[in-house]
């Protein structure tokens, strides 16, 4: 267990997670009112990973995340409202309203969603990281993904491409050791998952994905490797989903002692903990920054819930990009020329 | 009669089914100890056990084949895709393998698998979660498919489907699943190959399928208050296509409203629309119209899906408009 | 003027825009080396090296999401699949990915990747080898799809296609590879928008594209002699399909014959039928009539192949017999 | 090296390898005269592989090819007319002459095909294997396919389910060191092939391809094994084509003194070389074998010639194997009913 470096940087770390913890509680509360709708992934539980992860990335480097990923978001630093307004199908959201939960795209930040089919982002992290190298451009790009996506084909693919062509990605699984009810004992032949990256001959860790200390220390050390020009790196997080995995789930599959068990090793439990034990801070620090969020958030609602929605006529804006209809919408392709 | 939901008809059927031969088996994402994404085999795995009942890795591919590969064994097996959407993964299995078996091999290969999986949107899941491919499967020689509108065919299209010795896949409209009706005493197996009138009208033929059904009958029910007669017919089948019982009630009404949850372009409405300028152009009175889903990746908010997708009083407008249409 | 294959014409135009544009790449299976499977890329890893002339593993999946990633971040990836037949493995990156992230994205991200393959039949490679699904994906909104059949089209395509923010399929009839033919000085990039009339005839529209066109020409020329004056269109661009050029045709023969290589249920000559019937159905003197692929895998033997696939001939009588038919 | 047995199986051996080799060289001969289309994949170079694994399997084992498989049609017993024949485009063909050389089909001995999609077999194997375990039948299927499938997701996914389920399914994979002219440098960040399979916790060997004793034996220790009810097995046999790729391929993309080093090596080669070593035979062997084979393979041509072409009106029939059209084929489904 790495040592806590400081207290400003410790609580920066606690704050992260709280803003993620706490906007998705508040998320829960507007599904139940039928504000957000569709399906929802929660990441409570799995908040130190995002935090660590998106601390090591740059500016400019690019993300590319899955439908469970409120946490990577934030973390990212895209802004509270525009999710939320997102997740309230506005037009002010970060998709314009028509992605929802699943599918956050943020071009400043160059976040590349948000994408709904397991397996299905990695090909095009392959391709992000592909541009830059090609561009010469050192810019990593990360690539997250739940451990269920380890039995797709596009995971194979996709990590021998990268390993083959030495491209800069940062492979993140986070490994809840569920893919909705399945258990990783029950999709995986062989469930050392860190071992399947090694086996394409790039850089594979296993890291505890609870300790956020731990999470960053893994991916820093992951992003300076890929930045040196060694190739991709891949890291397996071992974390625990705290909620169901929708809103849908009625989790037959597991025991609630199990979930209990996990509780205890919870981020900002750990984080908590840690610092108090170091002497760096203590539990009021955490009502402290619970208080702030909840203000983060309660100003995000509210723009969310101000915001309008798309006209009906611009349904098929956006289609085609080239399409003259589109002239007339505020949010133009900002990303055409790969800048 | 039996009053149930379309989930539990299609979980009756396939614990029928499994009963009464043992070589039919589930496999699919989470059909074990979730129950099913959406519930439908909730407590067959506690009947059936894991080996009939038979969770697989996110493996689209390999487990379709699987499925076509455990048929050429001798199975009867029932392969589960948790939607459509997932099925691309999966697709050159079956339109290279399943579809092709059989009369590449120059028929000593049978491929009787059955698959499963719910299609449509509607429920605010956005461009990758909203797709209705079912047209576009229909495209494939060597493939049956069908589409169970109702709770009886949810519950007896199943079973022929098992018995067919070629591949056949089942789209489940997502939005059916809560659906409660009436299952009639000794309801049983239902054909694959007839479309059906569910409501008689001289005026127009809706013609419809799958979760777009109830929407027709509702716009029928609407339309009949204005004295407008509508005759609804559900495909049941998408291929082969019913090509008599559209054709018959051309005939009768000579006028046609085809509606779709597909994109418009290259649609199965576009193939209904070609065969009956093919085979009853003289007795239209006015040309085939086409409802469809607006050509737009399928949105999230709640009012863009809802304008992407046809509803009732879309069908009720294009209807009216068609009725009054001169000759 | 110059003398060229279709093959070349492919070649220098992929040439030229790597010429041009240094964010412009080549990728897929064995365009390097082996110079391609069709010899479209020979020489060309000699002359741009192997960063940018790029083979890739057999991971159709992979590489076709790596093409497309590739666009989102700022190249301009020509992806070549080998044929159209192994692009159901890379189907999910297609429609789920490079379809919708514009719209998805709520217009920040745009797709600028071209997507080349082979398609067709006819060289006795079977069922799993001589697909045509150009229709198929002409049913995806979000994609372009086009079809380049004249040598003029194959060199000036392409460079459309990658000026477009947009994805863009294109289809090469894997016969159209040896033609020979000429090239004009000074030819340069071709719409991707409009159908053309490759022949003005009043008698009869033959609507066709791809590796059909040819025929349809020599069908024309055939039934010239017996009087009968065929227009036929070459459409070009599968999506969007050019309405106005069709119906413009239409109303000057009021006959239409399509002709596609596609299995005929769902294919795109349905999706042709139905927009005539619903925007000229008042000028039409028959119905319109099509001629596809039998509905059947397709096979090895010769004249299986032959009668499986629309040919000369079967165009030749279908024309005639519509042309014929009485009012 | 594994010491010769006898000089009766030796010859066994060295004959189902010359049957195989004056084959295809007549397929190359009707080739170029027309007489066979579309694509042809050659064999030659391979032969000690189809003979060591056809000889391990019983008769109701399953095999599953690529559409190379003129050679493990051979070894597997189907008589080379109706093979021939199936070139030829005739009804007599083993798949009615609608396969061709890439699709070729025997109920008979449970031969699944001639799959002409890399990779497209492995799942088709999978269910195969598992239709037996769940009927407790105790047979094995065999699949094959060469190096370049190992970059499909399918053969990931294929392998973890098989490893997974513990399913009787020898696979494997003919190492030729090339894909058409992608070397396997250029497509595999890792090209120890067999090591991935023993990533999946099955048993992984890589043999020599090219002495058909080791390659024999390979393959009774692994079918043993699996009948055992260890679950599948895995081998990698290192061989070389010959030839091209197929009747297209200029070869630009290897250099003659590999082919030429590689023949010196050659199966055949090989064995006559160890027969005569061990004294237990002769060059004169191999010509009285080779003798014999042509005159079995001019048969097969002139059945195949006199072989009938299939009436067009059959065209539709077997689209749908409960077709009415069907009955009147002389051809019936014969697998209906699994046995
Ligand atoms: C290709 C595909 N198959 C199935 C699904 C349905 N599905 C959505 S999330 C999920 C579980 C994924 O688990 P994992 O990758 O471990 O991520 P987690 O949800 O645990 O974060 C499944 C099966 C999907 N979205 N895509
Ligand atoms: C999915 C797919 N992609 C591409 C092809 C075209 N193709 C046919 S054979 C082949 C090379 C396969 O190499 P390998 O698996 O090593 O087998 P080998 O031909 O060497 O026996 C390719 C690329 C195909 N048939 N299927
Ligand atoms: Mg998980
Ligand atoms: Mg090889």
């Amino acid at each position: 267990m790495r040592p806590l470096v400081s207290r400003t940087h410790a609580l920066e770390l606690l704050r992260a997670m709280v803003r993620i913890t706490r906007f998705e509680e508040k998320c829960v509360e507007l599904y139940s009112a039928a504000e957000i709708r569709g399906f929802m992934h929660l990441y409570i539980g799995e908040e130190a990973i995002a935090v660590g992860v998106m601390n090591a990335l740059s500016p400019d480097d690019a993300v590319v995340a899955t439908y469970r990923e409120h946490g990577h978001a934030i973390a990212r630093g895209i802004g509270m409202g525009p999710i939320m307004a997102e997740m309230l199908g506005r037009r002010e959201g970060v998709s314009g309203g028509r992605g929802g939960s699943m599918h956050l795209f943020d071009a400043a930040s160059r976040f590349y969603g948000g994408n709904a089919i397991v397996g299905g982002g990695l090909p095009l992290a392959v391709g992000l990281a592909l541009a830059d190298k090609m561009s010469k451009r050192n810019r990593v790009t990360c690539c997250i993904f739940g451990e269920g996506a380890v039995a797709e084909g596009e995971f194979h693919e996709s990590l021998n491409l990268a390993a083959l062509w030495r491209l800069p990605v940062l492979f993140v699984c986070e490994n809840n050791l569920y893919a909705m009810g399945t258990a990783i004992e029950r999709s995986e032949s062989v469930t050392d998952i860190h071992q399947k990256a090694a086996a394409y001959g790039m850089t594979s860790e296993a890291i505890d994905g609870m300790d956020v200390i731990e999470t960053e220390d893994a991916a820093k050390r992951a992003v300076e490797q890929i930045r040196g020009g060694a190739g991709p790196a891949f890291i397996e997080y071992r974390t625990y989903r705290f909620r169901a995995h929708s809103m849908f789930d009625a989790e037959l599959y597991r025991d609630k002692a199990e979930v209990e068990q996990w509780k205890e090793r919870g981020p900002v439990k750990t984080l908590v903990a840690r610092l108090e034990a170091a002497g760096l801070g203590s539990h009021d620090d955490l009502t402290a920054i619970e208080a702030e969020a909840d203000v983060e958030i309660e100003a995000a609602v509210a723009f969310a819930r101000a915001g309008t929605l798309e006209p009906i006529d611009e349904l098929s804006c956006f289609v085609y990009a080239d399409d003259a209809q589109n002239a007339h919408i505020a949010t133009i392709a900002r990303c055409m020329d790969g800048e | 009669m039996t009053t149930l939901t379309y989930r539990d008809a299609v979980r009756e059927a396939i614990r029928g089914a499994m009963q009464r031969d043992p070589r039919v088996f589930l496999m699919g994402e989470d059909v074990g100890r979730y129950g099913g994404s959406f519930a439908v085999s909730k407590g067959l795995l506690e009947e059936f056990g894991e080996e009939r009942i038979r969770d697989t890795p996110l493996s689209e591919s390999a487990f379709v084949g699987a499925g076509i590969g455990a048929a050429l064994g001798g199975m009867r097996p029932i392969v589960e895709i948790m939607t459509v959407n997932f099925s691309l993964l999966a697709l050159d299995q079956i339109v290279n393998n399943a579809a092709t078996l059989c009369h590449m091999s120059g028929g000593q290969f049978a491929v009787p698998v059955v698959i499963r999986m719910a299609t449509g949107g509607g429920r605010q899941l956005a461009a990758q979660h909203s797709h209705s491919l079912e047209g576009w499967y229909a495209h494939v020689p060597g493939l049956r498919v069908v589409a169970p509108a109702t709770i009886e065919d949810a519950f007896g299209m199943l079973p022929t489907a098992l018995q067919k010795p070629d591949p056949v896949l089942i789209f489940e409209h997502a939005l059916l699943y809560n659906m409660k009706g009436e299952l009639p005493e000794g309801a049983g197996p239902t054909d694959l190959d007839r479309a059906v009138v569910r409501r008689a009208g001289a005026h127009l033929s809706l013609i419809t399928y799958g979760g777009s059904l109830f929407k027709a009958l509702d716009a029928a029910q609407v339309l009949a208050k204005d004295g407008i007669e509508v005759e609804v017919i559900d495909l049941r089948t998408l291929r082969p296509l019913d090509d008599e019982t559209i054709m018959a009630s051309v005939a009768r009404t000579r006028r046609v409203l085809i509606v779709d949850e597909g994109w418009k372009s290259g649609s199965l409405s576009a193939e209904i629309s070609a065969r009956i300028m093919e085979q009853a152009f003289y007795e239209l009175d006015a040309p085939v119209a086409r409802l469809c889903s607006a050509e737009v990746p399928i949105p999230y908010a709640a009012h863009l899906e809802r304008a992407a997708i046809p509803q009732t009083d879309d069908i009720v407008a294009h209807a009216r408009r068609l009725v009054t249409r001169g000759v």
